[in-house]
C-alpha cells in the first residue's frame, strides 16, 4: 500500500480524508485505483494529474516505480510558458 | 487604383518597383523587394522594429509610403556587412549576445549605426534614449547597451 | 532514472560563451521569421473580429465578399466541425467564433485574397448580424452572483454550488492548523491585492503560411513555441491525421508563452483548403492584443502571521483569477506556488478561476505564480515593516529547504533558496546607502520547472562534424547552449556542431518550448544521444581493432584501448572513426527519446532601488540585481539573458502594463502607445549573479532558468516603491496616478 | 487613393481644392499614415508637401526664424540658433515619438493633428508664434494659438494647410522651456504638459511671461494669469505657487486611459513650476 496525499480540493471525492492509501507499484496502477476507489476523483485524473514522487514531479509517466516508503504527493497537470 | 512607379536606391543599388499609392516603404521593401529584414511589429511607429535610413535619416519605414522613396537612398540592415565582413555592430551583438529572438535586432542595429554615425562616443543614457523607440522584449536591453558600446569603443580605435 | 547517477561538474565546453549559431543569420537580416516566407500563388489571409464584448451571432452574410473580385475563399464558424475533446474545442471556438462573440477581438470571419488590400475590402463586406449580450470584465464583478454569464455550463465538479456560472473551477492547497498557526502570531497582516492583465508583448506578431491540397495533407509554416502541437490541435480541428499535416517553425520573435497555442493557424488552413492555393495570415499588432493570450487578471486576498522575531506562523491565501472566455487551470499554478518560498507548518491558498469577455488567456512566463508572489512577497514586507525586522533575514529564517514540506504538497530536495538569499545577503547592492524618496524591494521568486516529451537525434557526417536534429524552437538561444552540451559530450570542438530545429516531419514528438524545459530536457536527450552515438562508436572501433567491446573506452573525443590488456592501439578519433564509418557499417548516428521528468524547481531573488517622484508619482528605478539558482549555466550569456529579461517583463508588469476596458467591454490600448512595455531609457543596468547548485536530475546538473526571473519583480518593486513612497500600494500597475493618489490620501 | 507631390504652395492649393473625397497632407505622416495603417483615415487625396522650395528650410527673418511646414522635429534640434533662441519649442518638438519618428514629424503636422497633448504646441503658443497658412484665396497668417479647436479639429477652412511658421525676434534676456509628463521616459503622449516662455528685465525680474498647458483640456490653452503670477517676480516661492494654482485653475481634463482629472489638474501646476524655473535659467535669471 502506498499513501497518497491529495491537494484539498480533492478532499470532497474521499470523504475529507487528506491521505488516501492504494495498493499500487506504478503511476499507473495509482491513478487506476484511485479512479476505482474514489470515483469522484476521476474527472480530475481525465483532465490531468501529475505525480510528486519524494518532491520530483512526473508529468505523465506510467510506469514510474511506487513504493510504500516514498512520498507520493498528487497535483494538478501543470503547463508553463 | 493607380500603381506608382518609383525609382530608388536602396543599399546601394538602383531599384524600380510599381506600388499602390496607399503602401508602405516597409511593405515594399519586403513584398516587392524581398528585403524582409525589417520587421512589421506594430506599423504604427512605437516598435522601431521597420528602422531604416531614407537619405541618411533613421526613420520607421512602417511610417513612409512607398511613393515617397522616389529619388531617395534607402539603406536597410541588408546592406550593413560588406559582403561577408560584418560591420562592428553587427559583430558585438553575436559577441555580447545583444540578441535572443533576433526579430527587433535589424531594426535595432540600424538605429545604433546612425547613433554612432553622428556620435561615436555616446553616454550609456544617450544609447538608451536613442534606441527608445526600438522595443526589445527579450533582453531587457542591458547587453545591447553593452553591445552598443563595445563597438563603439572598437570603431573610435579606442 | 530522474535521479542521475553521476552529476558531471568539471567542463571543458559548458560554461564557456561562444557565439550562437543563429547570430550571423539574426544580425544581416537573412532569419526567417513567421512572416517573411511566401509560397507562389500565395493568397493573403485576414480576420474579421467582433467589435462587441458579447454578442450572439445571429447571422453572417458572406455574399458580397465572395462577389468581390480577387476573393478566393471566405470562413465562418460554419467550416470548422468542433473537436469532441473539451481542450482543441476551445481552442477552435477561440480561433473562429460559433455561435456568440464572447469577447472584443473574437474572430467571426475570415477571407482569402489575390492581395492584402483586396482581403482588406473583402472584410468591410461581411454583414454580420449581432445580438449585443451584457457582458462583464472583471474577476470580482463576474463571480458575483447574477453576472452576465460567459458561457453556460462550464463549471468542474469541483465548483461548489450556487457560485456564478462564470466560476469554471476551484482548488485548495496547503497544510497544518491555520487557527492555531494565527494564535502563535504577535502580528497578523491581511490585504487585498489585484494585478491587471498584461500581454507577453513579443515583437513579432503571429503568422503563418498554411498550403493544404485535395488530397487532404498540408504544409504549415508558422511562428510557434510548439510545431508538434500546433500540428496535433490543428489535426484535430481540421479532421486532419497529424502525419498529413507537417508543421515547420520558422525563427521566432518572441513567444514568452504566448506563442504555445494557436490563433491563425487553423483558419489558414481552412481558408487554403477551400481556396486550393496557399495562404498567409499575418496579424496585426491589435489583433494581437485584442485576440491572443494576455495573462490573467487576478484579485487576491493574503494573510500572514508573524512572530516579533521574524518566525511565520500562519499563512493563507484567496486568489481569484480570470482567463477570459474559457476555463482556465492557471489559478492551480499560482495556488501552489504562492508561498513556494517558506518553511511553513500551517498553510493554505484557495483558488477560483471565472470566465469573463476577455481573451483566452495564453501562458505568460511561469504562469500564474506573479500575481499570486506578488501578493504574499508585499505582505511579508509588511510584516517586516511593522516589526521593525531585516526584510532579507525574515526570508532567510523562513526560507524553504532541503526536508521542507513544500507549502503545496511534496518534500524539496536540493534546492538553491538559502544560497541564492545569501548571495543577496553579501552583495554590496543590499547595503548601498539610499537617497531621500528612495526605497529598497525584494523578493523571492519560484517556479516548478518541466521536462517532459523530448526527441534528440545526432548524426556524424563523414568528415567528422556533427549535426543535432531537435524539435524545439529556440526562444533564447537554446540551439547554442545544447551545442555546447553536445560538444562536451564528444570531445569536439563546438564549432563542429550545428544544430538544427526541424519539422513535424523529421522527428519525433517534441513538448512545446515551455515550462523553461528546452536546456534541461533537450540537453538531457542531447547527452544521451551522444553517448548513445558513442557506444556505436566504441563498437566500430572494437571491430577495426579486433578486441571486444568492452575493451574499448570513449576519453576526451577518441575511442581508446580499455586497459593494458587491450591491446596497442593508438586511440581513433571522431573524425577517423566517422570517416572509416562506411567500411565498417555504415553511418553513425546516436539518438534519444524520453518523456523527461526531474526537472528542479528554480527560486531567484531580486532587489531593487527605486525614487518616486511626491509630486508625480513617477517611479524610476535606479538600480537592479538578480540572483539566481540555474543548476549549471550552460551558455551564461543566456542564462543572464533570461535573467535580465524576465526581469525587465516583471518591472512592466509593475509600474505600466495592463489591459484597460471601458464601458462597452472593449480593449482602449490594443497598441505598444499605451500598453506600456518599456523602453530602454527607463531602465538601469540589470545586474545579475548565478548561483549553481546541481539539479539532482540532469547529468550536467542543469535547471530551467526562463520563467523563474518574472517573478520576484512585481513585489521586488512594489516593496520598494511603498518603502520610498511611506504608503503601502496594492494595485498593479503601480502607474503615476495610483501612486499619486496613495501619496495624496496619506496626507 | 490619389498621391501627389506638387512643387509648390499654389499648387498644392490647387490640389486640395480640387479634391473630390477626403484630402490629406503629407509631410512627416507620422500621425497620417499610422491613421491609414489602422483604417482610421482612408483618404481619397495626400498631398506630399515636401518637394516644395522653402517648406523644408528654416531661415532667419525679421529677427527670428521662419520654419517650413516640412522641417522634421530632428532638423530643428540640428539648428544651433534655433536652439539658442527657442530651446522650449525645440525640445517640445524633439519629444515626440521615438528618434524614428523625430526624423519625418513635422511641427505643422503636429499641431493640424489636432490633440490637446500635442507636445509641439505650448511652445509655439507661448512663444505667440504665427502661422503662414495658405489656402484657396491666398495665404494669410495666423496665431497658432487660434489653430486648434478641439480633439481632432482646427479652425483651418477646407482647403488651407499651414506652410511655416514664424519665430519672432528675442530680446537678449529671455528663453522658454518646455516639459510634459509621461508614465515611461519616453514614447507616450503626454499626460499632462507645460510651457513657459519668459523675458526678463534688466535687473532680473520677469519682464513678460506667457505659460501655456497641453492635455488637460480640449486643446492647448495659453493661461493668461499664470503668466500674470510671474511678471515682476524673480520666481520665489509664493509666485510659483501663484504660477502652479493659476495652472490648476485653467485645467478642464479628462478621465481617460492615460490619466485621471485629478491627476493631470495636480501634475500641471508642478510641471509648469518646473518648467518657468528652467526657462528662467535659461534667460540668465538666478533664484
Amino acid at each position: 500500500m502506498v499513501k497518497v496525499l491529495l491537494w484539498g480540493s480533492l478532499r470532497s471525492a474521499t470523504g475529507g480524508q487528506a491521505e488516501v492509501e492504494v495498493e499500487a507499484s506504478t503511476f499507473k496502477e495509482l491513478l487506476d485505483r484511485l479512479s476505482e476507489d474514489y470515483p469522484g476523483l476521476k474527472p480530475q485524473i481525465e483532465r490531468g494529474v501529475s505525480l510528486a514522487l519524494d518532491g520530483v514531479i512526473y508529468r505523465e509517466a506510467w510506469f514510474t516505480p511506487i513504493g510504500p516508503d516514498n512520498e507520493v504527493v498528487l497535483m494538478p497537470y501543470m503547463t508553463g510558458g | 487604383m493607380k500603381t506608382i512607379p518609383v525609382s530608388t536606391k536602396v543599399n546601394g543599388d538602383t531599384v524600380e518597383f510599381l506600388c499602390a499609392p496607399e503602401e508602405t516603404l516597409l511593405d515594399a521593401l519586403r513584398n516587392r523587394l524581398g528585403l524582409t529584414g525589417a520587421k512589421e511589429g506594430c506599423g504604427s511607429g512605437d516598435c522601431g522594429a521597420c528602422s531604416v535610413l531614407v537619405d541618411g535619416r533613421l526613420v520607421c519605414a512602417c511610417l513612409v509610403l512607398a511613393a515617397e522613396a522616389e529619388g531617395a537612398e534607402i539603406d536597410t540592415v541588408e546592406g550593413m556587412a560588406a559582403g561577408e565582413r560584418l560591420h562592428p555592430l553587427q559583430r558585438h551583438f553575436i559577441d555580447s549576445a545583444a540578441l535572443q529572438c533576433g526579430v527587433c535586432t535589424p531594426g535595432i542595429l540600424v538605429a545604433a549605426k546612425a547613433l554612432l554615425d553622428h556620435n561615436p562616443d555616446p553616454s550609456d543614457e544617450e544609447v538608451r534614449y536613442w534606441l527608445a523607440g526600438n522595443l526589445c522584449r527579450c533582453t531587457g536591453y542591458d547587453k545591447i547597451v553593452r553591445a552598443v558600446q563595445s563597438a563603439a569603443a572598437e570603431m573610435r580605435g579606442a | 532514472m530522474t535521479r542521475q547517477d553521476k552529476i558531471i561538474r568539471e567542463f571543458k565546453q559548458v560554461g564557456t560563451r561562444p557565439p550562437r549559431p543563429d547570430g550571423i543569420d539574426k544580425v544581416t537580416g537573412r532569419a526567417m521569421y513567421g512572416a517573411d516566407v511566401t509560397a507562389p500563388g500565395m493568397l493573403w489571409g485576414k480576420v474579421l473580429r467582433s467589435p462587441h464584448a458579447h454578442a450572439r451571432i445571429l447571422s453572417i452574410d458572406t455574399a458580397a465578399a465572395e462577389a468581390l473580385e480577387g476573393v478566393k475563399a471566405v470562413v465562418t464558424g460554419a467550416d470548422f466541425t468542433l473537436p469532441e475533446d473539451e481542450f482543441s474545442r476551445d481552442v477552435a471556438v477561440n480561433c473562429m467564433a460559433q455561435d456568440a462573440a464572447l469577447y472584443d477581438g473574437h474572430a467571426v470571419a475570415a477571407v482569402a485574397a489575390v492581395s492584402e488590400a483586396v482581403a482588406k475590402a473583402a472584410l468591410k463586406l461581411i454583414r454580420v448580424e449581432y445580438e449585443v449580450l451584457p457582458h462583464v470584465i472583471d474577476v470580482d464583478a463576474a463571480m458575483a452572483p447574477g453576472a452576465p454569464v460567459v458561457q453556460p455550463g462550464r463549471a468542474y465538479e469541483n465548483v461548489p454550488e450556487g457560485l456564478s456560472e462564470n466560476v469554471t473551477s476551484h482548488c485548495e492547497f496547503g497544510h497544518g492548523d491555520l487557527a492555531a498557526g494565527f494564535d502563535k502570531a504577535d502580528v497578523i497582516v491581511e490585504r487585498s491585492f489585484r494585478t491587471a492583465a498584461t500581454h507577453q508583448g513579443y515583437i513579432e506578431p503571429h503568422a503563418c503560411l498554411a498550403a493544404m491540397g485535395g488530397d487532404g495533407r498540408a504544409d504549415l509554416w508558422c511562428c510557434t513555441q510548439g510545431q508538434f502541437h500546433v500540428r496535433e490541435v490543428c489535426a484535430a480541428i481540421m479532421g486532419m491525421e497529424s502525419s498529413q499535416l507537417r508543421v515547420t517553425a520558422s525563427e521566432i520573435g518572441g513567444g514568452f508563452g504566448g506563442k504555445t497555442t494557436v490563433f491563425v493557424e487553423p483558419v489558414a488552413l481552412a481558408l487554403s483548403r477551400k481556396a486550393g492555393r496557399p495562404v498567409k495570415i499575418v496579424m496585426k499588432r491589435d489583433e494581437v492584443f485584442r485576440a491572443t493570450g494576455p495573462t490573467v487578471h487576478s484579485s487576491i486576498d493574503v494573510r500572514i502571521g508573524m512572530t516579533k522575531d521574524g518566525r511565520i506562523t500562519a499563512a493563507e491565501a484567496h486568489l481569484r483569477y480570470s482567463g477570459g472566455a474559457f476555463p482556465c487551470g492557471t489559478v492551480d499554478m499560482g495556488a501552489q506556488a504562492a508561498f513556494a518560498a517558506y518553511d511553513l507548518d500551517a498553510v493554505r491558498t484557495f483558488g477560483w478561476n471565472a470566465m469573463t469577455n476577455r481573451p483566452k488567456e495564453a501562458a505568460y512566463r511561469a504562469p500564474g505564480a506573479p500575481q499570486a508572489i506578488y501578493a504574499v512577497e508585499s505582505v511579508v514586507d509588511e510584516l517586516c515593516q511593522k516589526l521593525g525586522l531585516d526584510p532579507l533575514e525574515v526570508r532567510i529564517l523562513n526560507a524553504a529547504r532541503k526536508g521542507t514540506k513544500s507549502a503545496y504538497g511534496p518534500t524539496f530536495d536540493e534546492i538553491g533558496l538559502l544560497a541564492t538569499l545569501e548571495a543577496a545577503k553579501a552583495h554590496p547592492h543590499y547595503t548601498a546607502p539610499l537617497g531621500p524618496n528612495q526605497g529598497r524591494g525584494l523578493s523571492c521568486g519560484f517556479w516548478f520547472n518541466f521536462g517532459g516529451n523530448t526527441c534528440v537525434t545526432m548524426n556524424l557526417a563523414f568528415d567528422g562534424t556533427v549535426t543535432i536534429t531537435e524539435g524545439n524552437p529556440d526562444i533564447g538561444g537554446s540551439r547554442a547552449s545544447i551545442s555546447l552540451m553536445a560538444a562536451e559530450e564528444l570531445g569536439i570542438p563546438y564549432d563542429k556542431v550545428r544544430t538544427i530545429v526541424a519539422d513535424t516531419a523529421s522527428i519525433g514528438h517534441n513538448d512545446i518550448t515551455d515550462g523553461s524545459r528546452v536546456t534541461f530536457a533537450v540537453g538531457l536527450a542531447t547527452i544521451e544521444a551522444a553517448r548513445d552515438a558513442i557506444a556505436r562508436m566504441c563498437a566500430r572501433v572494437a571491430k577495426i581493432w579486433g578486441i571486444e567491446p568492452d575493451a574499448v573506452e570513449w576519453k576526451d573525443g577518441a575511442v581508446h584501448p580499455a586497459g593494458p590488456n587491450a591491446g596497442k592501439f593508438p586511440p581513433m578519433s571522431l573524425a577517423e572513426i566517422a570517416e572509416t564509418s562506411p567500411n565498417t557499417g555504415g553511418p553513425i548516428a546516436g539518438h534519444h527519446e524520453v518523456n523527461a521528468d526531474g526537472a528542479g524547481v528554480s527560486f531567484g531573488v531580486h532587489l531593487v532601488d527605486v525614487e518616486v517622484d511626491p509630486e508625480t508619482g513617477a517611479t524610476k528605478v535606479l538600480r537592479y540585481t538578480v540572483f539566481q539558482d540555474a543548476g549549471k549555466a550552460v551558455h551564461p550569456d543566456y542564462v543572464e539573458g533570461q535573467m535580465q529579461g524576465g526581469a525587465v517583463q516583471g518591472i512592466g508588469w509593475a509600474l505600466n502594463e495592463e489591459y484597460i476596458y471601458g464601458e462597452d467591454g472593449r480593449l482602449q490600448n490594443p497598441g505598444f502607445l499605451d500598453y506600456r512595455v518599456p523602453v530602454a531609457s527607463d531602465l538601469p543596468d540589470i545586474e545579475t549573479v548565478i548561483l549553481e547548485i546541481p539539479n539532482p536530475g540532469h547529468p550536467y546538473g542543469v535547471r530551467g532558468v526562463g520563467e523563474t526571473p518574472i517573478v520576484p519583480p512585481l513585489a521586488a518593486i512594489a516593496n520598494a516603491v511603498s518603502r520610498a513612497a511611506g504608503v503601502r500600494l496594492t494595485e498593479l500597475p503601480m502607474s503615476p496616478p495610483r501612486i499619486l493618489k496613495a501619496l495624496s490620501a496619506q496626507g | 487613393m490619389q498621391y501627389e507631390r506638387p512643387q509648390s504652395t499654389a499648387e498644392a492649393a490647387r490640389l486640395l481644392h480640387g479634391a473630390t473625397g477626403p484630402a490629406r497632407i503629407l509631410a512627416g505622416g507620422t500621425d497620417l499614415i499610422v491613421q491609414m495603417n489602422a483604417g482610421m483615415a482612408e483618404p481619397a487625396l495626400v498631398v506630399d508637401i515636401k518637394r516644395i522650395a522653402g517648406l523644408r528650410d528654416i531661415v532667419a527673418e525679421d529677427g527670428g526664424f521662419r520654419i517650413g511646414a516640412a522641417v522634421a522635429c530632428a532638423e530643428m534640434g540640428e539648428h544651433a540658433g534655433l536652439v539658442a533662441a527657442w530651446p522650449g519649442i525645440v525640445e517640445g518638438a524633439n519629444l515626440i515619438g521615438s528618434t524614428q519618428v523625430q526624423g519625418r514629424a513635422t511641427m505643422a503636422g503636429n499641431l493640424c493633428n489636432g490633440s490637446p497633448a500635442a507636445d509641439a504646441v505650448p511652445g509655439l503658443v507661448a512663444a505667440g508664434a504665427t502661422a503662414r497658412i495658405v489656402g484657396p484665396e491666398g495665404e494669410r497668417d495666423c496665431p497658432v494659438a487660434a489653430i486648434p479647436a478641439g480633439p481632432g479639429k482646427t479652425t483651418l477652412k477646407p482647403g488651407e494647410f499651414v506652410a511655416s511658421f514664424f519665430l519672432p525676434a528675442r530680446p537678449a534676456r529671455a528663453s522658454d522651456a518646455y516639459l510634459r509628463f509621461i508614465p515611461r521616459t519616453e514614447m507616450d503622449i503626454a499626460v499632462a504638459s507645460a510651457a513657459v516662455n519668459l523675458v526678463l528685465a534688466g535687473d532680473g525680474s520677469v519682464a513678460e511671461a506667457r505659460v501655456a498647458l497641453g492635455a488637460v483640456a480640449p486643446t492647448v490653452r495659453l493661461v493668461d494669469p499664470a503668466g500674470a503670477a510671474l511678471v515682476g517676480t524673480r520666481l520665489e516661492e509664493d509666485a510659483l505657487e501663484a504660477l502652479a494654482g493659476a495652472c490648476r485653475e485653467a485645467c478642464a481634463p479628462i478621465d481617460d486611459k492615460r490619466g485621471t482629472i485629478e491627476f493631470r489638474t495636480r501634475v500641471a501646476g508642478v510641471l509648469a513650476r518646473r518648467a518657468a524655473l528652467i526657462a528662467y535659467t535659461r534667460a540668465g535669471g538666478r533664484t
